[in-house]
């Protein structure tokens, strides 16, 4: 716990506002504004947050924002600290860390397919797992998957006479 | 090999092999032994046996293509020819009757066999591991004159019968193996086997030989092959040689896994983009082979007319006949007809074959669709398994000493103990060369005197 | 000539059903070993009928001529085993041609499976002929000691000898029996030297491609194969059996014992397999030839 | 279903039920219920059905679970790459009617509109009991004739290729990764 202190003062001062909480004993996550979020993956991993272990996005649709959080984890200590940002939903651009962590690359393509979240600097923003998709990214919350799967993926069409009469077939 | 024919000229006064086998009986026990010794190293030499096997690999290999067949077919077994004289025409059991003898063979005759053992394994490990169709074959004739040498040097009827025999069948079927390598270079330009692959359908009638071949080499019934490894396993097994017979049963199962390397990298499998507009070897080429195929498998289902030329040639050195009926061999320890196993063989490949035509009729399908494991496949390239096709075997065989190596590392030492020598008696100016000139010609005289 | 057809149709049928039962048999113990109670016996019939009526795929000519030519070699080879007094061709049975035409199926095999053209045939195949040199070598050097022993390498003439002397091979030598049981198990193909067909690594190796009626003629030479094989062996060390019902006696309880090994046996590698087929069973064999043909000398 | 089946097709059919091969091919979450039902305790084998390594050598295709765009294709090219009297057992309600995947975006929700399915397990994922018992259907199906999935596969091929298309775009894929 006391080297989780130390390690936080030091980049309390690099990223001035900042919201911190801890989860369990071991991990922990920090909350900062996107600008700084370069200086302090960077300090993170030379604090021994070696390794990214993924790249995630979350449709914040209400507050018109999406939220990336970078999960780090840390070989020495065991510790695993997420750390996310906001970024406005209208224009969603965050700057690549794939000098960093060359891995980047697929998580930041994938997030991209799945959130439509742009990652300047990185090559190839290629789809990378859904075919011939003409849709909106999927992950969004707008997205409506329901109505997706029943025009591409017809179903059975069966007359449920034991179904109550109001939750019947929702056509 | 001129040491010995001049060491017998004056020790036995004439070099007629009649003469000197009967002269040579007289002869002390030192003069006989310098003799056949001698003549015995050239033996080594030109067949390639064990320690002198190594100038095979490069010669047969890097010789143009349309000449290794004869210097493998045939000037390998004129070492075997002079084998012969020395073991059978000269009556080596009865000269080294009082050296001493093991299990009824006498010391001298048992190294050769022990060599001829050791070049049998030595040839097929290292054929295995060949990545080239030709280096390939030139080890398989490495082991194939290791039979040879065992089989005229144990002596006995079954043995020289079998070891002649094998003359005969090696020589066909490696000229017809490289033959038909030779007829693959000419279309495809390249001999190394997994830059080819699924030529059987532009190439049929090569196959073809080389499947005879390779079923002759690796010694199966209907294929002359066998015959003469079956005389020598008699001969094994009437004397009880086991170390000898270890290497003879090696050398044939592992012949199996050495012919049929090629067949797979060559022939089958898919075929390579850029060998699709393949066309048949010209006339030319087809009609040796084709005359080579049918005798290996004419002599295979009717041995006794080859083995009655034997038999002949047997008689007039002394050592009586192998007995055989027009299709039966008989032997001491075991007889076997060769039409019988054929005919049998033939009804086998009918009744399989009224089984197939009985069932329903089998869609044709194209090579690249094949079972991936549900994955989609479009390069032929990666899928033709046929580069190291034993490695498993190889792993076994990687820490022993290589042979080329230890031999390669002689020869360097040699070099430059010859050029040491060239800078002293060669020196650059005229005057000391001519100096050192004079001074050799005035000795050569007093010695003569 | 009547007689030896009549008699040569009798084997093959006798070898065709008796190996088959056996086979499903085999099935049987093995469940009652994993506790659980198995398929019926007959359960191979069905499969190999089964498998001849669907329909199936070729690869072209080597394809189909590889799988003809293995089973016609292998048809070929089950007449020349005598099976206790049913001998189909008396005096020919020479035991060096029964190996070398029983390369004859696994040569067509080959050809056919890599012709082919699927890797996990080829590697398959490779594995085959790698394990084959394994297990071969023991058993002939085996086998020459048996031939000078008894002076004859005729198939028939060794099982009467062994019945008119009274001894079996395997009293007088018990350690070429080991070492022929040992090589047995590898020609056989059961668990611990099945490499060449691991249905998990190489999707059962050579018979990848094979389908429908493929599959049945494979089938049925697999069942003569073992006949020849575990024949031999009966042949070789047991004595063979004066009349029918003791050969096939002594074939059961040879294949009761090896199916007994298998089924509780993981699956060696294949330079395994090799290495350890060299290193005791070619020394037992060697020790074995040793004391036959130096110390007991010929059979008086 | 016409089954005044000919003598020879009679005892065919009794042959093809008494020995299914069973595809090694395991697509969704049902086929941990498998090793149950070939062990000791059920003992699928008594059957005659038994597992084979490759589409092939098999008679059944399991398809086990839900099966995504991905999977379908390796489905689709499996059954195509298996021989004629050949049989597929729909597992669970994902395979009947999209399951709980129902509103999934990767996952289709009818499996007989691509490929023929003889026979349904019901269950979100069936119990070894359910599956003997199933399979002992499929053989009673087999023995009078009426699981011929394949011969309407060969007839309305069209139609099965059409839908498809219309779920995954192309079958047989290139570029399935973007490489």
């Amino acid at each position: 716990m006391s080297s989780m202190n130390d390690k936080l003062n030091e980049i309390m001062l690099m990223a001035g506002q900042f919201t911190f909480s801890e989860i369990t004993k071991r991990q922990f996550s920090v909350n900062i504004k996107s600008s700084g979020l370069l200086s302090v993956l960077g300090l993170f991993r030379q604090k021994g947050f070696t390794h990214l272990s993924l790249i995630t996005g979350i449709d914040r649709l209400n507050d018109e924002k999406f939220e990336v959080v970078y999960t780090l984890f840390c070989w020495e200590s065991g510790e695993t600290i997420l750390v996310s940002t906001l970024v406005d939903r209208k224009t969603p651009v965050l700057p690549t860390i794939m000098e960093m962590w060359p891995v980047a690359r697929f998580y930041e393509r994938d997030v991209h397919e799945f959130f439509g979240i742009v990652f300047d600097g990185n090559p190839d923003l290629k789809p990378l797992i859904l075919e011939n998709w003409s849709e909106i990214p999927p992950m969004r919350k707008d997205f409506d998957p329901h109505k997706y799967s029943k025009e591409h993926f017809p179903d059975r069409k069966y007359n449920a006479d034991f179904l109550p009469e109001g939750g019947g077939e929702d056509e | 090999m001129l040491f010995a024919i001049f060491y017998m000229l004056d020790k036995l006064g004439s070099i007629d092999f009649s003469t000197v086998a009967t002269r040579i009986e007289s002869a002390t026990v030192e003069v006989q032994l310098v003799i056949l010794i001698s003549l015995g190293v050239m033996v080594l030499a030109k067949m390639g046996v064990f320690p002198l096997h190594i100038w095979l690999r490069g010669s047969h290999s890097s010789a143009p293509d349309e000449f290794s067949p004869i210097l493998s077919g045939a000037l390998t077994k004129i070492g075997a020819f002079l084998l012969f004289t020395i073991t059978a025409a000269l009556p080596s059991f009865r000269i080294f009757s009082q050296l001493p003898v093991f299990n009824g063979i006498p010391m001298v005759n048992y190294t050769f066999a022990l060599l001829g053992g050791i070049s049998i394994v030595v040839g097929t490990v290292m054929a295995i591991r060949m990545e080239d169709a030709k280096e390939l074959i030139a080890f398989s004739t490495v082991s194939n004159s290791g039979y040879i040498v065992m089989a005229l040097s144990i002596g006995g009827t079954y043995a020289t019968a079998g070891g002649l025999m094998h003359v005969l069948n090696h020589a066909m079927a490696s000229a017809a193996m490289f033959m038909a390598i030779a007829a693959v270079a000419y279309r495809t330009g390249t001999t190394k086997m997994h830059e080819m692959g699924g030529l059987i359908l532009k190439m049929p009638v090569t196959f073809a030989t080389y499947l005879v071949a390779i079923i002759s080499v690796a010694g199966i019934p209907p294929t002359s092959g066998f015959v003469s490894k079956w005389l020598i396993y008699q001969q094994l097994v009437q004397n009880g040689l086991p170390f000898l017979a270890f290497a003879a049963f090696f050398g044939s199962i592992g012949s199996f896994m050495y012919v049929f390397k090629p067949l797979a990298g060559i022939f089958l499998g898919q075929l390579k983009p850029q060998h699709r507009n393949l066309k048949e070897v010209p006339l030319v080429m087809v009609v040796p082979m084709a005359i080579l195929t049918l005798l290996t498998v004419f002599w295979g289902m009717l041995p006794s007319n080859a083995i009655k030329t034997i038999n002949a040639v047997t008689a007039s050195v002394g050592i009586n006949a192998v007995e055989v009926t027009f299709s039966r061999i008989v032997a001491l320890t075991g007889e076997w007809d060769s039409i019988l196993v054929t005919t049998v063989f033939a009804i086998g490949f009918f009744i399989s074959l009224f089984i197939f035509m009985r069932a329903k009729k089998a869609r044709q399908v194209d090579l690249m669709d094949n079972y991936t494991a549900g994955d989609f496949l479009y390069t032929s390239e990666l899928y033709h398994f046929s580069y190291r096709m034993y490695r498993p075997f190889d792993r076994l065989f990687e820490k022993w000493p290589s042979m080329e190596d230890w031999l390669s590392s002689l020869s360097d030492k040699i070099k430059e103990l010859g050029a040491l020598l060239k800078a002293i008696f060669y020196p650059a100016n005229p005057q000391l060369y001519i100096g050192l000139a004079m001074v050799a010609i005035i000795g050569t005289f007093w010695w003569l005197r | 000539m009547i007689i030896t057809i009549l008699s040569a149709i009798a084997l093959l049928i006798l070898a065709f059903a008796y190996t088959v039962t056996l086979e499903g048999i085999a099935r049987k113990i093995e469940a009652r070993i994993h506790r659980r109670c198995g398929p019926p016996f007959w359960q191979n019939f069905i499969d190999i009928f089964k498998s001849l009526t669907k329909h199936s795929i070729s690869h072209g000519f080597i394809f189909d001529f590889g799988v003809l030519m293995a089973l016609g070699g292998t048809i070929a080879t089950v007449l020349f085993i005598p099976a206790g007094n049913l001998v189909v061709f008396p005096g020919l049975d020479n035991v060096f041609v029964i190996i070398y035409l029983l390369a004859i199926g696994l040569l067509g095999m080959a050809m056919s499976a890599v012709g082919s053209g699927n890797p996990n045939a080829s590697i398959g195949i490779g594995r085959a002929l790698t394990q084959m040199l394994g297990y071969e070598l023991p058993f002939m050097i085996v086998l020459l000691g048996v031939f000078f022993h008894f002076r004859t390498s005729s198939l028939s003439e060794l099982a009467v000898l062994q019945n008119s002397g009274g001894t079996y091979n395997v009293l007088i030598m018990p350690i070429g029996a080991v070492v022929g049981f040992v090589s047995l198990m590898g020609m056989l193909g059961k668990k611990p030297f099945d490499t060449f067909i691991a249905p998990a690594e190489i999707a059962s190796g050579p018979l990848v491609e094979y389908s429908g009626k493929y599959l049945g003629l494979l089938m049925t030479q697999h069942a003569f194969g073992t006949f020849i094989e575990i024949g031999l062996f009966v042949n070789l060390f047991l004595g063979g059996g004066k009349t029918i019902w003791e050969f096939l006696l002594k074939f059961f309880l040879v294949y009761f014992l090896a199916v007994i090994i298998s089924s509780i046996m993981p699956r060696f590698r294949v330079e395994q397999a090799v290495k350890f087929y060299w290193k005791w069973p070619l020394i037992l064999s060697f020790i074995q030839v040793v004391i036959v043909v130096f110390i007991m000398g010929r059979r008086v | 279903m016409n089954n005044e089946q000919t003598a020879w097709e009679r005892v065919a059919n009794m042959l093809r039920a008494r020995s299914l091969w069973m595809l090694y091919y395991c697509t969704g979450c049902g086929a941990i219920e498998l090793p149950p039902t070939m062990t000791a305790r059920f003992d699928m084998e008594r059957f005659g059905i038994g597992p084979m390594a490759t589409p092939r050598q098999a008679d059944i295709l399991l398809v086990t679970g839900y099966l995504s765009t991905k999977t379908l294709r390796r489905v689709i090219y499996s059954y195509e790459q298996m021989q004629a009297p050949k049989y597929i057992v729909g597992f669970g309600s994902c395979t009947i009617n999209g399951g709980i995947y129902y509103d999934s975006y990767a996952t289709i929700n009818r499996l007989d509109l691509y490929v023929p399915v003889d026979l349904y397990l019901a269950g979100c994922m069936p119990r070894p009991e359910a599956i003997v018992n199933g399979f002992k259907n499929l053989m009673d199906k087999i023995d009078q004739g009426e699981a011929t999935g394949w011969k309407d596969y060969e007839a309305n091929y069209e139609w099965y290729r059409k839908n498809q298309i219309d779920a995954l775009g192309e079958v047989y894929i290139h570029d399935e990764f973007h490489e």
